[in-house]
């Protein structure tokens, strides 16, 4: 078991248990927290997997700024204690069965395929800043003002809808 | 002029202008001239008849092809009349009996308002007209047409006074139990088709006897024969007939006396060729007669209706006239409708006059004494009784006798059964007889006389007594002169196939002259006995209050035939009708189908319980349906 | 191509119209305006090269089908504009972004009718996602709006997130996101990406049993969005679902057809079914959309030229008679089917207009319905009769959408005016001139269509 | 790293997403589940785009194999970011109103 | 062209009838008399006259054209909608509609849907007529009705459209079987199908058809349709309207299906004969008019269809006749019942009676149409009901026997009809008054047709022989 091996473990565990803990918290601060340790996990994976770029991107948007907001609105709201009301068992139950039916299936549909290595850190030069950069704006610049087209709405409708009247 | 004889339709077309003319200025004519026209017409056809029938008996026979009814493809259905011997015979007697019945009609209906009486004549003109289409038919169905066709006028005379629903309840009773005949009528028509790929008379027999098979000949002949019992009031289908005394008595005396019950005998007078060659059908059909004749005269002899009594009197006589059909007898059938036409039209036409004179009264309990009143009318009816009681030389006695004979020599039993209903026949007749006209009057208002009824009621009930009188020399049998059975020889091109192929296999034997003189003899003797215990019985007649033994009740109730039909038919049929409304109908199929519907409200309010509001529970299903999705697709 | 751009700059001019322009009337007449410049320019590139020209690499390739589709919702979209004008300028302040966000959702469908490449598909249904989470919210003081807006936003980021994964696995087995990369050898990894990307779309199109946001998003959204999504959008959707699988779907063959067969049968039974006991008449359209959508899975299906001329048909038929519909309820001072008692009497152009949408909804012919379900069932059928059971079902829904539909022609014509005593049916507003001839016309248009469907389908070939 | 490693990975963290989905009702939770599911996916195309790269390699053809996966990932960061904000005002709203998050409290849409 | 104008002609009259205002009921009358009057000259061309085909193209793409075609079976229906309409017409003058436009706009549109049902030859448009002919009437009861008619029009409406969809799927999948791929006549009739397929798609058209005629036990929405149904769409849904069944079996189902039409022969004629009973025996327990005749009318079309499907000469020719002669005497039944519903507002035959006193003249013409409809000989329906009882026995004789218990219990319920309506002691509060001459002009045309028809049915036979010949000849290959 080399370094990259461990770290892999080491980084699914976290990754896995954060996520469950994500939610199984009462608390929806915790939630958010533990979530943050899922990301930074799996920005772990990227590193490992070379992909600098997305690492970085993963770290400082989702992490940093999308999990912040996330944290900032709960605050907002003062539902930093438990404040998830009576519990539907049946929901509870059901969901979790749900979800466990999917992972199998899902583990099961995609199992039988033929198991091929991808090499870890420091293979290939794909993500990093450079080459996606200039695939990005040579290859992928309609998409990407096209996104404009989605942030544009999205902060028309953060303004229509946060806005207070 | 080539042949006068195509012109046959005007015989039938005359009446059928009276009809139209009478139908639809009803409301302009008056009571004359409607009448006028009606009596008009029907003499003017008899005419016709007339010249025809001199043709005829010159030996001119004619059928008139005027154009295709029906044709379709290799079938074709003329429309065309036939003119000979048995035609035209029939058409005198219905234009002759029918004329003298119109004349009588226009003094009897004349209390009528101008349009309803024009709305009888116009009826009765398009019975004449129907009667003539099916007797003047070459084929099977023109025939049937006329068949139909006098139905429809006898359901129409006898609700004509449609206020009263009894009335109008009798004319449907007569109009469906007809329409049961029709049916068997109708079958055989179709029968005939298949069989013999057409329906034409001279087409139809020309084939026979040839390799048609037998059971296919009596199939016909038994559904034929179902026809005529509709129509000519036999077990099981007589009960309409005596209701049918609901119309105007000279509707009785016309349709339900002289004509149109007839018309059984007459299309298996016409049918002769095939019925010989059904020996079975001929013996359904004797036997049939028979105890129709016998069924009918027991319940004659405890009615006290005057008109009921002649109507089981006819439907006796109708019996009488199957009974000699069944036998082979096919003149003498003839015959016998001839003078029956003659005899019984008198006695209806009498009874009439009666009714008339008493105020429509036509209980016989409240008549008696009518002699002095009445003196035509009481000795027209006398001379009726005796030709009906059977008393030589009047006609009744040799077409009877004509039967009784045939009848003797096909079974002995026949026979003897004959004579008792001859028996029972002058029985009632003369206890109708007496009860009207002898002992004392036992009417209800005395202050007003009865009286006799005016000359055109008379003249025709004098005319009808002289043919009863005399029709009965025109079938003078062997026993007293050779050859001179006038009808017979007339009839003989006619009957003479049939009479040739029953030759072929039966083996009866005329009984002797002596063995006939011997019967006739006993049976006269026996005869006047029984009128003389009649008039006697019923001179002294009063109206007992006693209740009658329970066999009299029996026959006054008619053996309770109507009474088993409506428990056994009418109303399980209704019965039936009902549940199936009800049941099936409504509360099955209709409920099936609107249960789909309901199902369909019903799963409605089932599955919108699915959408329950709660994103938990969509993704839920999003995720099961993905899941099982999946597992369908990878592992299947 | 000149679709996306112009939809996208036009947006960006909605939001400044809002700011420099305060008369609500002049900010609905630019917007349709706009529209009609879009649908000029669609037109254009119909028969001529676009304005604007992407690079190969651009991942959106225009066809013909998506051209016209793109057509008849711009169509469908001015008129929108022109029904509902009025109606929109009521729902919240902020109209000159609605109208923004409507461009930006035509952006999306612009995107939607071309892609070639997953990632485009993805940034389209986006785009034509995130206006409307935001537009069904636009009332933001009625509870109802926001309860669907909330239920439509989480339901629709989960249905992303299927999304991603199927494409994700999609990847993994061919190595590309080309949508004609999907066309190749089957592994399980493919298999189960289509599946879910399949999934993801059945939920954008309400496709049973992924159905369940429509009727609560169509009921709590303002009924002027609810218009423009339960028709414009959806139709867009399909257009996108069937430009999804059009290469692609052959192969998957006949394993897929049952999977097609039971969504539909679900779809149409769900859909239909549960529309018959609804007392709104909005839920009940929110139902119906549902089971059109049935009827319109059936290009799936099918897949053949005859089922792409469906989907323009369908998608005609559909737009116009619902949003016509929409139009006439949304005058209404009661949505329930009692709301619409004796409207024939009040009104009878509205009333007999209605008439022509319904008719033309339950499939009845002499409306463009008709031969939008005809040309469905019949390209279904083409394939052969395996699955005729699934035909039968069909009938059979369409007759019972008889049902809902004609309860509110009922309502219409053969009720006394006023149900409930002191109410008496009247609109909320009264109708303009050029918003009765606008119906008219819709109305006309839908028969015209229904005797002669070739007017429409021959842009497909010339 | 065997691929399926990280296949098995994203569909445990994609699992988990969807059971949160069901689970929970604080509308704030079940979208940060949802979050956790298109990470997930991200992981999975980062592998991916890894494989590709090592097959082309493998096979000797265009270097620059995968990065369309890894800037897809991008572009999935990039709706994410828009719909949170769009998603988070959409709650905040909510919450104006109804001072709760919990998607069921709000229960005016149903049947 | 001219045989568009059978259908354009009413159409343009219905709608132009929208907007007329007071002038409707003129403009409807006009509008059907100028059809029957284009109907009468193309009625007097050859037979082989090019006049009687009609093709424009209509659907290109997938073969389905506009083609009309006038040969025998379209002569005597499309006959009878050209004479019926305007008979209609006259006799529901005196009768005042609400919003009479509509009313007589949406009877002239239910016209041209029933005559393009007729003429049509392509199957597409046939299905396209077909709706178009129900969906005015669907309107028709549902608003000039009577207390429940919006539920009983609304199960008509449903009812039929459920039979007419399952035919349109069994049109588009014969369309695919087609050698050429078109909805022609022609084409569909030499689909070829597997014995399978013809089963099933056999009954899909069966269905509609059945439906529409209505064939026992799909019948349950006739009653009440046309108890409530206001009484000249009554006349229409009855007289000409089920016809389309009829028309349809003749014209498609069975060309489209020898085979199996031969082979199901049986279990149709069976139910038709049970119907026929069924309907009789129901009819018999009646208190209502209107249901009375409506089950009357089961048991007649039920005769119909047997003696289609018994698939011989006589029977076809003579239900071609009868699909005439019963129409024009249903209608002559309705009309008079609506004569009396008019006047006052009862149906219920035990509270009317004696009306023979105070309308005479409607109590004759009653009698006649009665008669006829119990085929009394001489008139019409006699001929008809003759051929087809006789193709019925040629086919099965039990079969012919048990469907003449019918005639006879017609008799008993036609009758009874007519006793308690007409006969009897008058109910002295009923105000009833004699046919107007514009009604009597409609009712005496109707029984001179059932008189002319019944004693020279030649010309009908003649109509209907050169189809019937080509259609035995291709079924009895």
């Amino acid at each position: 078991m080399n370094l990259t091996q461990v770290l892999f473990w080491l980084l699914s565990a976290v990754a896995v248990f954060s996520a469950i803990m994500v939610i199984t918290r009462k608390n929806p601060v915790f939630s958010v927290l533990y979530l943050i340790i899922t990301f930074f996990a799996i920005s772990g994976h990227y590193i490992l997997m070379n992909a600098q770029f997305l690492a970085i991107v993963n770290i400082i948007v989702y992490a940093g700024a999308i999990m912040v907001l996330f944290l900032f609105v709960l605050m907002l709201m003062n539902l930093n204690k438990e404040s998830e009301p009576q519990k539907n068992k049946y929901m509870l139950w059901s969901g979790a069965i749900a979800g466990g039916m999917l992972m199998l299936v899902m583990i099961h549909a995609l199992q039988t395929d033929v198991p091929e290595k991808i090499n870890s850190i420091g293979a290939g030069d794909i993500g990093l800043i450079k080459n996606l950069g200039l695939t990005l704006f040579r290859d992928y610049v309609v998409p990407f003002e096209l996104s404009s087209i989605l942030f544009l709405s999205a902060m028309v409708g953060a303004v229509i809808i946060g806005k207070k009247e | 002029m080539t042949n006068f004889l195509h012109y046959a339709w005007l015989i039938p077309s005359l009446p059928l202008l009276g009809f139209l003319i009478n139908g639809l200025l009803r409301n302009k004519l008056s009571k004359t001239v409607s009448g006028g026209i009606g009596s008009a017409v029907i003499l003017a056809s008899f005419l016709l008849s007339l010249y025809f029938f001199v043709q005829v008996k010159n030996g001119n026979t004619y059928t008139a092809h005027y154009f295709d009814f029906i044709s379709v493809g290799q079938f074709s259905i003329p429309f065309a009349f036939q003119i000979d011997q048995l035609s035209s015979l029939f058409l005198l007697i219905i234009t002759g009996v029918g004329f003298l019945i119109h004349v009588y009609s226009t003094a009897y209906m004349h209390h009528e308002t101008a349009p309803h009486f024009a709305r009888y004549f116009a009826y009765l003109n398009l019975f004449v007209f129907s009667m003539l289409l099916l007797v003047m038919g070459a084929n099977y169905v023109v025939m049937f047409m006329g068949w139909e066709g006098v139905g429809l006028c006898s359901y129409l005379l006898i609700g004509y006074w449609f206020k009263n629903n009894d009335y109008n309840n009798a004319a449907k009773k007569a109009f469906v139990m007809n329409r049961i005949g029709d049916l068997g009528f109708l079958v055989a028509v179709f029968w005939m088709m298949q069989v013999f790929g057409t329906v034409d008379y001279a087409g139809v027999f020309k084939q026979l006897p040839g390799s048609i098979p037998t059971s296919a000949i009596v199939g016909i002949t038994l559904c034929l024969f179902v026809g005529a019992m509709g129509k000519s009031a036999q077990i099981p289908l007589y009960t309409w007939l005596p209701d049918a005394m609901a119309g105007p008595t000279p509707v009785s005396a016309l349709i339900h006396a002289a004509t149109m019950v007839t018309a059984g005998i007459y299309m298996i007078a016409r049918s002769n060729v095939l019925y010989a060659l059904a020996p079975t059908t001929m013996t359904v059909v004797a036997l049939v007669g028979l105890a129709t004749a016998l069924l009918a005269a027991t319940i004659a002899l405890r009615q006290n209706d005057i008109k009921k009594v002649l109507a089981y009197s006819t439907v006796s006589q109708l019996g009488y006239m199957f009974l000699g059909l069944g036998v082979g007898a096919f003149t003498g059938a003839v015959f016998h409708v001839m003078t029956h036409a003659f005899f019984k039209a008198l006695l209806f036409l009498g009874a009439g006059s009666v009714i008339h004179a008493m105020h429509h009264e036509q209980d016989m309990r409240h008549y008696g004494g009518l002699k002095k009143y009445l003196p035509i009318t009481h000795f027209t009816m006398l001379i009726g009784c005796l030709a009906i009681a059977g008393i030589p030389p009047l006609s009744g006695f040799f077409s009877k006798d004509e039967i009784l004979i045939h009848a003797f020599a096909a079974n002995p039993l026949y026979y003897v059964a004959g004579i008792a209903g001859a028996l029972m026949t002058a029985f009632y007749m003369f206890r109708l007889y007496t009860m009207t006209f002898l002992g004392s009057h036992r009417g209800h208002n005395h202050d007003e006389k009865p009286h006799e009824s005016p000359l055109a009621m008379t003249v025709p009930l004098m005319v009808l007594a002289a043919l009863a009188v005399g029709a009965g020399f025109l079938g003078i049998p062997e026993l007293f002169a050779h050859q001179a059975h006038l009808l017979q020889s007339f009839l003989h091109p006619i009957f003479e196939k049939g009479e040739s192929i029953m030759a072929s296999y039966s083996h009866h034997q005329h009984p002797s002259h002596n063995v006939e003189w011997a019967l006739l003899a006993g049976s006269v003797g026996l005869i006047v006995i029984v009128i003389f215990f009649a008039i006697r019985k019923f001179s002294k007649f009063t109206i007992s209050t006693g209740q009658p033994s329970k066999f009299a009740q029996l026959l006054e109730g008619k053996w309770y035939v109507d009474e088993l039909y409506d428990a056994v038919i009418v109303k399980p049929l209704l019965r039936f009708g009902g549940f199936l409304n009800t049941v099936i109908e409504k509360s099955g199929i209709d409920k099936a189908v609107n249960g789909i519907g309901k199902f369909v409200q019903y799963s409605s309010r089932q599955m919108r319980l699915l959408q329950s509001g709660n994103v938990g529970n969509y993704v839920l299903i999003m995720v099961v349906a993905l899941i099982i999705i999946i597992r369908i697709i990878l592992y299947n | 191509m000149n679709l996306v751009v112009l939809a996208g700059i036009l947006g960006v001019v909605m939001m400044f119209t809002g700011l420099l322009v305060k008369q609500l009337r002049v900010v609905s007449g630019i917007a349709a305006a706009g529209l009609c410049v879009l649908f000029i320019s669609n037109l254009w590139e119909l028969y001529h090269a676009p304005f604007f020209t992407l690079p190969e690499s651009s991942m959106l390739a225009t066809t013909r089908f998506g051209l016209l589709i793109n057509q008849i919702l711009l169509l469908a979209g001015i008129l929108y504009v022109v029904l509902f004008g009025r109606h929109i300028q009521v729902v919240g302040k902020h109209v000159a972004d609605y109208y923004a966000l409507i461009f930006f959702v035509y952006a999306g469908i612009g995107i939607s009718t071309s892609y070639t490449n997953l990632l485009m598909l993805f940034l389209g249904i986006e785009i034509m996602s995130i206006p409307l989470y935001i537009l069904t919210g636009s009332d933001k003081r009625n509870l109802k709006s926001n309860e669907a807006a909330l239920k439509y936003f989480l339901m629709g980021s989960f249905s992303t997130g299927i999304m991603l994964m199927g494409i994700a696995l999609i990847y993994g087995a061919t190595g590309s996101f080309n949508v004609a990369s999907m066309n190749t050898q089957l592994s399980f990894n493919l298999i189960v990406g289509i599946l879910l990307l399949l999934i993801s779309m059945s939920f954008k199109v309400s496709a049973a049993p992924f159905h369940f946001w429509t009727p609560d998003v169509y009921d709590g959204a303002p009924t002027a969005f609810t218009a423009f999504m339960a028709t414009i959008v959806k139709v867009a959707a399909f257009a996108a679902f069937i430009h999804l699988f059009e290469g692609s779907f052959e192969m998957l063959n006949r394993k897929w057809q049952l999977l097609i067969a039971i969504i539909i049968a679900c779809t149409l039974l769900v859909g239909n079914i549960t529309a018959v006991f609804q007392q709104s008449v909005k839920r009940m359209l929110a139902y119906s959309s549902i089971a059109q959508a049935g009827f319109m899975m059936f290009a799936l299906f099918a897949f053949n030229d005859a089922s792409r001329e469906g989907i323009v048909l369908y998608g005609a038929a559909y737009c116009l008679a619902t949003l016509g519909l929409f139009a006439v309820l949304i005058k209404m001072e009661d949505y329930t089917f009692d709301g619409f008692n004796g409207l024939a009497k009040s009104q009878p152009l509205l009333a007999g207009v209605s008439t022509v949408f319904l008719l033309s909804l339950a499939g009845i012919p002499l409306t463009l319905g008709f031969f939008s379900k005809y040309y469905m069932v019949s390209a279904a059928l083409s394939t052969g009769g395996k699955y005729l059971w699934l035909f039968v079902l069909a009938m059979l829904c369409a007759a019972i959408s008889v049902y809902y539909y004609f309860r509110v022609i009922q309502a219409m014509y053969f009720k006394p005016l006023g149900g409930v005593p002191g109410t008496s049916t009247s609109l909320t507003t009264s109708t303009t001139r050029a918003f009765n001839y606008t119906l008219l016309v819709m109305a006309l248009l839908v028969i015209l269509l229904g005797l002669q469907p070739q007017l429409l389908l021959q842009f497909l070939y010339f | 790293m065997p691929i399926h490693y990280y296949i098995y990975q994203a569909c445990v963290l994609f699992s988990i997403g969807v059971a949160g989905v069901l689970t929970r009702r604080n509308a704030i939770i079940i979208f940060m589940c949802i979050e956790l599911m298109l990470n997930s996916v991200n992981l999975l195309l980062v592998a991916f785009s890894k494989l590709h790269y090592a097959r082309a390699v493998a096979a000797g053809a265009a270097p620059t194999t995968g990065t369309e996966a890894q800037l897809f990932v991008f572009f999935i960061m990039v709706v994410a970011a828009a719909e949170v904000s769009v998603g988070l005002a959409i709650i905040v709203m909510m919450y104006r109103n109804v001072h709760n998050v919990d998607i069921n409290f709000l229960n005016r849409l149903k049947h | 062209m001219l045989l568009s104008l059978l259908i354009l002609i009413p159409l343009l009259a219905g709608l132009a009838a929208f907007f007329a205002g007071n002038q409707a009921k003129a403009l409807a009358l006009g509008g059907s008399l100028l059809t029957a009057a284009v109907m009468g000259y193309l009625l007097s061309m050859p037979a082989q006259s090019a006049a009687l085909e009609f093709s424009a193209s209509w659907l290109g793409s997938i073969r389905a054209n506009f083609t009309l075609g006038l040969d025998g079976l379209g002569k005597v229906t499309t006959l009878l909608t050209a004479v019926a309409f305007p008979i209609i017409f006259l006799s529901i003058w005196p009768n005042n509609y609400r919003d009479a436009h509509q009313f007589y706009g949406l009877m002239l549109l239910t016209m041209a849907g029933l005559m393009g049902v007729f003429l049509a030859t392509d199957a597409l448009l046939f299905y396209f007529f077909w709706e178009l002919a129900l969906i005015p009437t669907y309107f028709l009861c549902s608003k000039w009705g009577g207390e429940r008619r919006i539920a009983v029009s609304f199960k008509f409406f449903i009812y039929t459209f459920v039979g007419s969809l399952m035919m349109l799927i069994g049109i588009i999948y014969l369309y695919y079987k087609t050698p050429d791929q078109s909805f022609s006549w022609k084409s569909m009739t030499q689909a070829v199908l597997t014995a399978k397929e013809q089963a099933f798609f056999f009954w899909f058209f069966f269905v509609a058809f059945a439906i529409k005629m209505p064939i026992f036990p799909f019948h349950t929405w006739q009653p009440d349709a046309y108890e409530q149904s206001p009484t000249a769409t009554t006349m229409v849904l009855s007289g000409i309207m089920v016809k389309m069944g009829l028309f349809g079996v003749v014209r498609w189902l069975l060309p489209l299906f020898p085979d199996m039409s031969t082979k199901m022969a049986p279990i149709v004629i069976v139910l038709c004969i049970v119907g026929m009973l069924y309907a009789s025996l129901i009819a018999m327990r009646q208190s209502n008019i209107k249901r009375l005749v409506a089950y009357s009318s089961i048991a007649h079309i039920g005769l119909i269809c047997a003696a289609l499907f018994a698939q011989n000469e006589l029977a076809f020719n003579g239900a071609l006749i009868q699909l005439f002669s019963h129409g024009v005497n249903i209608i002559g039944l309705w009309i008079v019942i609506d004569l009396i519903e008019q006047q006052t507002g009862i149906t219920k035959m035990d509270d009317l009676g004696g009306l023979a006193q105070k309308a005479p003249t409607m109590a004759v013409l009653l009698v006649v149409i009665a008669l006829a409809n119990i085929a009394l000989p001489l008139t019409n329906a006699f001929v008809g009901e003759f051929l087809m009882f006789n193709g019925l026995f040629k086919y099965q004789p039990w079969y012919a026997v048990a469907a003449g218990i019918s005639i006879i219990l017609a008799a008993v319920y036609t009758l009874g009809m007519i006793q308690k309506v007409f006969y009897g002691t008058s109910q002295n509060a009923l105000v009833v008054k004699d046919v107007k001459p514009g009604v009597a002009v409609a009712l005496v045309a109707l029984v001179v047709m059932i008189l002319a028809f019944g004693i020279y049915p030649k010309p009908m036979l003649q109509f209907s022989g050169h189809h019937i010949d080509s259609l035995t000849s291709m079924l009895v290959k």
